[in-house]
């Protein structure tokens, strides 16, 4: 067991956390919810030019080749800012999947342009409906709708499951932005800063160079999932984390009967409860994105992860809540973009039952 | 014991939900989602329920009230707000106009009263301030006498529909030099005077609620002081028993459950309707068994203030209860709603219009408005069960 | 809605109080635990004479021919000094099942000794197991075993169901213990002061007076279920309310840190949550007995107030341990017997699961 | 990071393991379910264990000591909680010794440290007193200077295993004119000495753990003053430091929880085994989730001692959280247990033999022991995260 981060790793910690914190203030993520991509221009460059964009892709695609724990780093450090954008969907689950499920051809044509930054993709995850793929000369045709598609109007590359109209396997398929039959509906009204929404396939032709992993592709689908709800548990620590700070802050700052309300044991009593609550999900989150580095099954160690993120991240910010008053209820105040992010994590990549029989594997269950 | 309502009460309920089926739009989506584009039909209901006297359903009859029991009042509450009906009148017509019947001048009365009983005039509450909030003894708006009157300057905040508001009450300290609470008064004051600025607050839910209110040298004439001048303490609270009845907080939270019950019998989980399913059935009863818990025990509020009592530790369970227990309803919802949770109501898919997202943020407020409930629990267990206060 | 007590009801809660109090402390109780009846036969005389054994009973059979509230009042004062001994089984249950089932001239041979206390009746709701009836010449041959059996060692007359071994319908009988063939077991070892144990008939022959009502007993079956349910509810709140008692005055008595622990927000806001829960449990537990006296469907009454006592009087009691510290752990304390109370409460006459269809009523599920 | 245990403590896990399995009778029902009846298996186990070098595993080797990582301790305690296995020695070997290795005198360590070592010793502890819980610095028992020693007066409580100690330790006011903290010293005493009675105490569980300890006119020699006079308040608590890791009521929770998820394995419910139901499986997943994460927090505790750091934030959270699970898997495992759960242990079909019972009795008192939860929450808040003092 090492809890320690390696000199190289603070080094990424301490980096993310001051251009995070100095960049993405409470104004620029209020800002950047109405932007089209929810990452202004020049910081997604400066994103690029740190190396974040392509931090898992390899050398010779231009990445820097770091693993699940440095990535879980720079993402802890973005939930602590509740930063918007497509970085998630793009740098994280975009690569994974092109990593597990590209062929050399694939990965050497998609990779350099995300990790440079210069695209970005879409990985279809969570739709509740399904595309049906049929032969179609040497490539494909496309037909149907997915729901919840991240990024849904910016990215450049979507990777997108269907169904084999013949053989009923699952297929993972990497389609360009402005393919024919391809559209892509509206941007959804959601809680927090996804840009998911609807994504239509109206007998789309695609190339057979677009057919990720000829193979039955529901391995990776669910690794990829894996990947997405173990670095979201990540993700939602790091918010409840830096709620918890900012608590802690307000509490020590703000008076009420002649003394700073963190000099109540009802408040103290809240904000030790938080603390646990922030405790007893980090190890889990990191654990998960260990696991996911190491390979091997890691579904239980995800499950877990993000089950207790799930019941850690919207009970920490209750607890903020009440310990702000009504200044935290209000637009202005930084508070409510946390808790907007934490409903949105734990809906996101799996709730709570969805992980639940990985989870209970641990038991024997 | 009765644990049941009288007939006369079962039939003022049928008579206002005959009426509530007629006073609704076909397509109406329910008071709260759009408070702005529900106004118009708020003033207009409001009036209505002036006409048939239910605005004021529980005055004396000396004000023109119905003098209704508690016990009316409260299913008439249940019934609006289960509903989702606009109209009542907190402000005025049952926290001002109570008060002002008790502490107000037999010409305050006369100038105040009727107005409200008509649903012609909005009132707000100016109360909190930037640096007081629990401790609201320790506000700092300054009322210093002038002439005839008093000249006003502070802050107050938290003021619901302020930008709707004609007219303000408000706490103001008149002796600096007094203990905190033994130099405070109450005033009235028309929100058009000149000094007085409304700065919209907007919440978390991207509503318009609440405002922030400035007095810069507003005068207010001494007419417009209810009560003894530095008694306003007593006043405030008289005003505050009537401000944390309750029932409304459980009877949302009991609307939501029943919208969540419909939507797990509607809608497919893995293998059959989620309503079938044994976690969801599990957290349904327990959810179901404390709202029905939190009804009766609001109810009780009610019959005790019926027998002349002032059910101060009822009161505040009712609100510790009833707020938990909305905070725990729509998180359960949102648990059930599973990824679909995240779409809020511009969404056409979102289940139940995006409403149990909207409930979630708009109830978090509620365990901090009308006093936190750390203060509730304090009053619970000092003036309710003796024991020493804590500081 | 009336929350009032009448003056009589008054004066049976005042008498009822006064006399337990009194009578049933502490060290009585515990001794009352290895008692065979678990109630010392004074006490019980006492209770005869105050005319709660026939509480229930009509006033030709020597009761008086009060209601549920009534029994509720008194239960609740039981509850409040967790006291033991075979009133419930008896004076609640047992009548109940008579009145309920039995024909003029079994309760007019039955209802008259259990009303002045001169029988105990056990009635077998909770059995895991069965027992046969076949007809015998003009009676009724009876084997099987059941268990779950209250006052099983001390019961004078068991009321048990059996299933009609060509019909298959559920009868109720009332047999006198001294029936030949029926054998009781030992005591069972259990967490507070049930006296319950197994039952085994084999092959008792009973007369065709011991069969209560003629027809499928399942209703009435049903009924007294929901009597136990309900009343059990009152019991345990009646345990609660007195353990709030107790907290509230052992933290303004017991000093830490120069001062009253009742002083503490920490201790004073889990008192206010144990005064939160009786007060919400209290109501319904109360409206479920007033249901099952005004007759219809209890079922979701009954469901409403044992769920809700069931969530309460664990919680209170854990909440009164936080409060008393070390102290309230020992066995020379009172507050450990309410503890036990409550878990055996909750285990009683249906726990949680077992009311969540009725329940579930409420809101149409 | 590295969220597995090196080649080094597995195998050591697995030479336990496999010592564990050839330790315990085959009927073994496991420690706490009779204590007074493992007595002996426990002292039988202890010598051997020190045999092993297990007793003193996280010694330095100067005092005969493996010199093993925090993180080895941290297994072995695992494991042998995990099995219920007696021997361990948590009074001597666990916390005075590295109390003594700290504080102790040469001449202290040379007569104290062997005879714990080869398991030959049951210590016990002399805290608590009737008036001094939480504010353990408010102690009253008096050691007054008289030749070359003291003569102790007072009364301690809550002492485990007084009824079975050769030797006490325990606090006593040195100077009763000072500050509270600075008037303590830390002191050693034989239980034979005369003048020292102890009466015992029955807990609700019906089991003889704990005893009140009377001095009356007990006679310490000098040589039996722990560290300085008046400066007992530090030895005092760098010895709670060691009694508050935390990693045994998390390992007693996991034991349960398998345990009833076995049972739920195994027993049929309506409509299959109960394991298949999903009320029964969400709040196993819950609890599995707070478990896992509890245990790794345990884990870190070990590894940042293992770095030098004292960590007592990490420590008081890891209580809280241990032992308020351990609360919630019983009470869920007597509600899963339904009307069985009234069953105790002298009943034949007691579902688990009454252990889930048994269990539940005795964890009520863990969130009151070794500082209650409310104590650790002032200490994370304060001392943890810097909030101001509340008192």
């Amino acid at each position: 067991m090492d809890f320690g981060l390696t000199e190289e790793q603070k080094l990424i910690r301490d980096g993310a956390r001051q251009f995070l914190r100095t960049t993405a203030t409470g104004a620029y993520v209020r800002e950047m919810s109405a932007h089209p991509t929810g990452c202004r221009p020049d910081v997604w460059r400066q994103i690029a030019d740190l190396g974040w964009t392509g931090l898992i892709a390899e050398e010779r695609h231009g990445g820097a080749a770091l693993g699940m724990i440095e990535l879980a780093i720079v993402i802890e450090e973005m939930g602590a800012v509740a930063f918007p954008g497509p970085f998630f969907s793009s740098a994280v689950v975009g690569l994974s999947a092109l990593k597990l499920g590209g062929n050399r051809e694939q990965q050497d044509a998609h990779i350099p342009p995300i990790a440079e930054g210069a695209r970005i993709a879409s990985v279809v995850l969570e739709s509740t409906e399904m595309v049906s793929a049929s032969r179609a000369g040497s490539g494909w045709s496309l037909k149907g709708r997915l729901d919840y598609v991240p990024e849904v109007t910016s990215a450049d590359l979507y990777v997108l499951p269907a169904v084999e109209s013949r053989s009923g396997k699952t297929l993972l398929f990497a389609i360009p932005r402005g393919t024919d039959g391809l559209a892509a509906g509206k941007r959804w009204d959601t809680v927090s800063h996804d840009r998911l929404g609807e994504l239509a396939l109206d007998g789309a032709m695609v190339g057979a160079d677009c057919l990720l992993n000829g193979d039955d592709a529901s391995t990776v689908l669910g690794r990829l999932r894996l990947v997405g709800a173990g670095l979201k548990a990540v993700e939602m620590i790091g918010g409840a984390g830096r709620v918890l700070e900012m608590t802690v802050e307000y509490a020590g700052k703000r008076e009420q009967f002649g003394r700073p309300i963190g000099s109540f044991q009802a408040v103290q009593h809240m904000i030790a409860e938080m603390a646990i609550q922030v405790s007893s999900a980090r190890h889990l989150a990191y654990r998960a994105a260990w696991q996911l580095e190491r390979g091997g099954d890691a579904g239980n160690a995800v499950g877990l992860a993000k089950l207790r993120a799930n019941e850690a991240a919207v009970r920490v910010c209750e607890l903020a809540h009440q310990c702000h008053g009504a200044i935290g209820f209000t637009q202005e105040h930084d508070l409510q973009l946390y808790t907007r992010s934490a409903m949105a994590g734990r809906a996101s990549f799996g709730d709570s039952r969805a992980h639940r029989d990985a989870v209970l594997a641990t038991l024997g269950l | 014991m009765r644990f049941e309502f009288s007939d006369a009460e079962e039939k003022f309920r049928a008579e206002l939900l005959e009426w509530i089926r007629g006073a609704l739009p076909a397509d109406y989506a329910g008071a709260g989602e759009d408070p702005d584009a529900d106004w118009d039909l708020n003033l207009k209901l409001r009036r209505e329920l002036a006409r048939r006297g239910w605005l004021t359903l529980a005055w004396p009859r000396e004000y023109g009230g119905r003098a209704a029991s508690h016990m009316t009042q409260v299913i008439f509450n249940e019934e609006m707000g289960f509903h989702r009906v606009p109209g009542r009148d907190a402000f005025g017509a049952r926290m001002l106009a109570p008060t002002l019947m008790v502490h107000g001048s037999e010409a305050q009365r006369k100038q105040f009263l009727p107005p409200v009983a008509r649903g012609e005039v909005q009132w707000c509450q100016g109360y909190s301030e930037p640096d007081s909030g629990s401790d609201l003894a320790s506000l700092q708006t300054r009322a210093v006498g002038d002439g005839d009157g008093f000249k006003v300057n502070g802050t107050k905040i938290w003021t619901s529909l302020g930008h709707r508001a004609d007219w303000i009450f408000f706490l103001a300290r008149t002796d600096p030099e007094a203990p905190k609470h033994k130099g405070i008064s109450f005033f009235l004051s028309d929100m058009k005077t000149p000094g007085i600025t409304v700065r919209p607050i907007v919440n978390m839910a991207g509503e318009h609620h609440f405002n922030q209110i400035t007095f810069e040298d507003v005068w207010v004439p001494r007419a417009q002081l209810v009560g003894e001048i530095n008694k306003g303490w007593y006043v405030a609270t008289t005003l505050l028993d009537f401000e944390r009845s309750g029932i409304d907080y459980i009877t949302a939270a009991r609307r939501v459950l029943r919208d969540l019950a419909e939507h797990a019998r509607m809608t497919k989980g893995p293998g059959g309707p989620l309503a079938d399913q044994a976690d969801v059935r599990a957290r349904f009863a327990s959810l179901a068994a404390q709202a029905e818990a939190s009804r009766i025990l609001a109810y009780e509020v009610a019959w005790l203030q019926g027998q002349g009592a002032v059910p101060t530790r009822e009161a505040s369970m009712s609100k510790v209860l009833g707020t938990r227990l909305m905070n725990e309803v729509t998180d359960f919802g949102l648990e059930l709603l599973g990824a679909a949770a995240r779409l809020d109501r511009g969404t056409d898919s979102a289940p139940l219009r995006g409403r149990i997202l909207r409930a979630r943020f708009d109830c978090i407020a509620w365990p901090i408005f009308a006093g936190t409930n750390e203060i509730q629990k304090n009053i619970i267990a000092t003036r309710g069960l003796g024991l020493p206060r804590s500081y």
